[in-house]
């Protein structure tokens, strides 16, 4: 039997394929039955209302997009009544992300959050910390070590920290973070970007700089997660770029335990789908019975050419 | 792909599956004018129950000479479910709809939809007056269809840059739509000229209600009129989209509802929204 | 007249075209004459003889490549008695870009490359640094700040420092390397990034690891050489991503006083000559005489809509 | 764009060029069995002054189904300064080649070269044994017509894995060279019975110099032979390559040259070496 489950710190899926935060809803059941893929990820919610960035908040780039949404949140009201019961129509988990601009905060809304129907909590912990100095908590270890310790008091579900690409230190925040009792790890959010219309001279994005998504992204999260899987014990879950099976697999090989798909969906919404499918058929066709074959099995050890050193025939 | 994993998504949907990611095949894609390129594809028929005012999100084609990302969004130009099709009027605007230009005959276009919500007609709405600029009426032209089967009495105004430039005016007469076309060039599309034969429609002939889309300068104009005559209307607007389904909220809005500004997002909550909501910008 | 020249902190340039170190070498005399433009950038040499990184050293990824070339280099001599002389044949100025493991041993090189026919010499700091990590001494702005000021002791020419994008603290090194005595910045160099043959599992590059560069990375090093140029006062060159006009506009209006074109080279080595010919055309058509009108002129107070909040005729 | 710069750059170099980056017109492109494609393009005069074993850097297009980035290196097959023509044998392998596939007449393909150095023939080289495996073929046709125009004798022993896949043979025959077929089908092309069919050969025609090209095996078993027997020759080389012009250094390889092992460039010192210096890997 093809087993296309993962366990993910406690967590079961029934197949390591899922959307990535703030790039699905309750909107895409209008296009398949939501029940196919492995998790539902909701986008980033505030406790607060928000009403997010100004227009305009996405521009394409080459063979890539820029956004800056930024979290527009109904509340952490409008999602207990309305978002949950939505999805525990389904038998996938659901997993909510969370934001806040303090620690503080942040740990009161992961308790908020911690109610029956949630199966885990995703932190989002790329946006600014207005304690510090308006850095991302994940842009270094010590921020994230602050606010991981803080959620981890603030419930038992299952914690996953979502990384940012935008450190220099990435390593060292997926240490911090799982030393402070992450159960698994997201890499990676979009990367700071921007793009320019050259004939207005603005700047193409409401907001001037947003988040850089897409295959464009994906050789840089992809060594990412494989720097972050080679550090930690906590599974690793790929995001960045993905939208081939070709691109799961690279990801899986590296060390992800489960991957997100985000901007490929907007490109095609079925992409999850057939996502699911195709990693079955692969799994088939090559004879690999349980994901296990396949996360972390980068031979990295055999990268370089190895020339033939010795003169042959002599 | 696994067709299990298909059949599963598409076969047992815990909700009524509304938006189909699908490919189309190209029948025809021509020039009707400088600007404008009219293309019509065969669809498959679950896509085709849709209604005035909704858009469908196209993936349009790489090549070395476009490289489009995003899908790029249009609104139904015409659809016939019988005869299984669908045609878009668009612009020749920049990557993706100059890429769409390269399509030929027997060529696959995906799309996804049908998607937001469209125009609707009110029992009492006996006499409509559509106003429209440019391309504009290419989202209005499903709706006269409409509302001609419905029996109701259409008058539209069109304008345009210039004579060569108002598109589907014979369209609309073939409709037994009344059309008044104003240009440019002609000097008969100015503000107050339009203003004074939209006054005129409703002194001599009434109108229940106005239809528009896109231009900020007839929704303004509109809205003036509609608050001082007491005529309700529906208005289609346009923003930058990704999803085109109402995940990525990058395409909302600011309406005025209730007597608050609320964010809408155009793809979900519209295109077409209540004339009077719209906020012009 | 057009003007197409730039000063860049005292250096002349007669326009702003120019390659990036490592995708340009006297090799590209056989395809065009190299005087059409605005400098020579060399590939970064070391004092020693160096054989660089093992193969595969190259691979695509979708629209960009990886290169883990690292730093073959005949060594100073050769640069000396060979290099030099052949750029001298041109009147456009050599900037010659090196390299070293510690700060002690960039200072001599710099000292020894300061000879007549260089006219500015580019630090690539985005090396490993053996004396402290082993992280480039241009992720973060101690380390930046140590280099460049014994760089800026060991030679009156001008002094052009090479960022990384790999580091978190963007803003915080340019202000270290302009505070150290920097003449320009070049904004930027790689990022690092993975790819994996899912046939084989093996990393695509032999190191395993290597710089994306090409289109996928104009968005994130056009961010930076904005964030660059708000912050220093020192010229900023752009570099990433850079193969058409547009993308030249987009880095000059965000700030950059000239731009290098690394890969670009290698899929169309005409690209600079291109390049020149339709700046020079764009500011023809559009009625503009210097560069000056065009570096920095990004409208970023006016980046996001503005609806009419008043009701209108009210 | 500007022509004035453009003709500042190829009007007065300070070094003659001798790469050039133009765009040629495909006259065809067809399978010529399972794998292998022949693509003819029209190509500028300036481009076709090149010699046997050295390559062009291909632009494949870019479409929805590929999206090659990077160049893709290609053997001369065939030119013709004359009538401008310009040949590639090319194996369908991936990205760049499958796009390849796509090319219909009149399409423009880019191409960048001549590139490298090719093959050479000392004046004292008169019986020539060229030793080529599959595609390996290709680089070896053009030296193989540059020898029988100088009036060198030349035997070709080509080995391959079916009939089928044995590409060039008959034009080697009609050019005048003794071709000696070997495939993995008829059990004749295993490294003994090739390695006695060299060594016949030499034994009986007699061998002045060997040509290879790709195959560790075979480049292996030449040295061998080489030192033996005493025999020169040149092996023609394949790495992977960015710029194809000397400038990213990714395309190199080791090499024993004057006792010492050094990294040389494949795209600017080869891509066809010295026999004994090669080092296969
Ligand atoms: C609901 C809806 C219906 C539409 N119906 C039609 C139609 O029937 N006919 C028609 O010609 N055009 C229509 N448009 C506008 C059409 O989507 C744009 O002209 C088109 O996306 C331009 O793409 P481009 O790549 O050619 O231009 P570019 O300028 O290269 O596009 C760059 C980006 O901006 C977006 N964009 C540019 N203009 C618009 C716009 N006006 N609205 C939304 N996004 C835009 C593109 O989608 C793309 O993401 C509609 C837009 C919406 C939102
Ligand atoms: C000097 C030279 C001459 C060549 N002549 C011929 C020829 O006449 N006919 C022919 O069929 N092939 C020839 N090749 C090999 C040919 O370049 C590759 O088969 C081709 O690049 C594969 O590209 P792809 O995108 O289809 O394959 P992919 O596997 O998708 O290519 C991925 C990357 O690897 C590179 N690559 C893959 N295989 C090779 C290879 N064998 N050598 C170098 N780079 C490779 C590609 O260029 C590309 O950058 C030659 C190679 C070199 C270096
Ligand atoms: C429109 C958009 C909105 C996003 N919103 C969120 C968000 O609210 N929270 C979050 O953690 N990540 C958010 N992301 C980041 C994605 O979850 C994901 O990390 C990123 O897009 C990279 O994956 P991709 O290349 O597959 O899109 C958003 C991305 C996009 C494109
Ligand atoms: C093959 C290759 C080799 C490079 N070697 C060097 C180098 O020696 N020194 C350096 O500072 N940058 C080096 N770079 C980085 C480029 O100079 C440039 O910063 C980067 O490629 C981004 O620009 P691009 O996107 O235009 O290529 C190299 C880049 C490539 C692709
Ligand atoms: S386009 Fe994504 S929410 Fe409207
Ligand atoms: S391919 Fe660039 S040096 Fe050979």
């Amino acid at each position: 039997m093809l087993d296309l489950s993962v366990n993910l710190g406690g967590l079961q899926l029934a197949n390591p394929i899922m959307p990535a935060s703030g790039t699905f809803s309750e909107d895409l059941a209008d296009v398949f039955d939501l029940d196919v893929i492995g998790a539902h990820v909701t986008k980033t919610i505030t406790r607060e209302k928000r009403s997010g960035n100004p227009t305009p908040r996405v521009c394409e780039v080459k063979g890539a997009m820029l956004n800056a949404i930024g979290i527009p949140s109904k509340g952490i009201e409008h999602f207990l009544t309305h978002t949950v019961p939505f999805f525990n129509r389904y038998q996938a988990p659901l997993v909510a992300s969370i934001s806040a601009p303090s620690a503080d905060e942040f740990a009161r809304l992961c308790e908020e959050v911690s109610v029956e129907g949630v199966a885990a909590i995703e932190v989002n912990i790329s946006c600014p910390n207005i304690e510090e100095d308006g850095k991302a908590f994940a842009m270094r270890p010590h921020t994230t070590s602050n606010v991981l310790n803080k959620l981890r008091q603030a419930t038992d579900k299952p914690l996953w920290a979502k990384l940012s690409p935008n450190t220099g230190e990435v390593t060292e925040v997926a240490l911090a973070a799982q030393e402070a009792g992450a159960d698994a790890l997201v890499v990676a959010n979009t990367l700071l970007a921007m793009a320019i219309d050259i004939r207005s001279r603005k700047p193409k994005l409401g907001n001037l700089m947003g988040g850089l998504s897409g295959p464009a992204l994906k050789p840089i999260t992809l060594r990412m997660a494989y720097q972050c899987a080679k550090a930690v014990s906590i599974p690793v879950i790929g995001c960045g770029g993905i939208a081939t099976l070709d691109d799961v697999l690279e990801y899986l090989i590296a060390g992800a335990s489960a991957v997100q798909v985000g901007t490929a969906t907007f490109i095609s919404p079925m992409t999850m789908v057939h996502l699911v499918g195709e990693l079955q058929e692969y799994m088939r066709t090559n004879n690999i019975t349980s994901l296990s074959e396949i996360i972390g099995s980068v031979r990295d050890d055999e990268a370089s050419d190895k020339p033939v050193m010795q003169e042959i025939g002599q | 792909m696994q067709k299990k994993t298909l059949q599963a998504a598409l076969g047992h949907p815990e909700t009524a599956l509304t938006a189909f990611e699908v490919p189309t095949t190209v029948l025809s894609n021509k020039p009707v004018n400088a600007e404008y390129h009219l293309l019509v594809v065969s669809a498959p028929e679950e896509i085709l129950a849709c209604t005035p005012g909704q858009f469908f999100n196209l993936l349009c084609p790489v090549s070395d000479a476009h490289s489009p990302y995003l899908r790029r969004p249009m609104s139904i130009y015409g659809f016939d479910r019988h005869k299984r099709r669908l045609s878009f009027l668009y612009k020749v605007a920049g990557e993706g709809t100059g890429a769409l230009t390269a399509l030929k005959r027997g060529a696959i276009l995906p799309v996804l939809g049908p998607l937001g919500h469209g125009y609707s007609i009110k029992d009492d709405w006996q006499k409509l007056l559509i106003v429209a600029r440019g391309v504009g009426l290419a989202t209005l032209a499903p709706l006269a269809q409409y509302a001609r089967q419905q029996g109701r009495q259409v008058t539209a105004i069109c304008s345009a840059r210039s004579q060569a430039a108002l598109l589907s005016t014979d369209y609309f007469r073939q409709l037994g739509v009344n059309v008044i076309a104003l240009t440019d060039e002609d000097g008969t599309s100015d503000t107050q000229n339009l203003r004074s034969i939209i006054e005129k429609q409703i002194a001599e002939n009434g109108v229940d209600a106005f239809y528009t889309c896109g231009s900020n300068r007839l929704l303004a104009m509109l809205q003036e009129l509609s608050r001082h005559y007491g005529i309700e209307g529906q208005v289609a607007l346009e923003q930058q989209m990704a999803c085109g389904l109402g995940m990525c909220q990058c395409c909302v809005r600011p309406f005025n509802r209730d007597g608050e500004q609320v964010q809408l997002r155009v793809c979900r909550e519209g295109p077409v929204f209540d004339l009077m909501e719209a906020i012009p910008c």
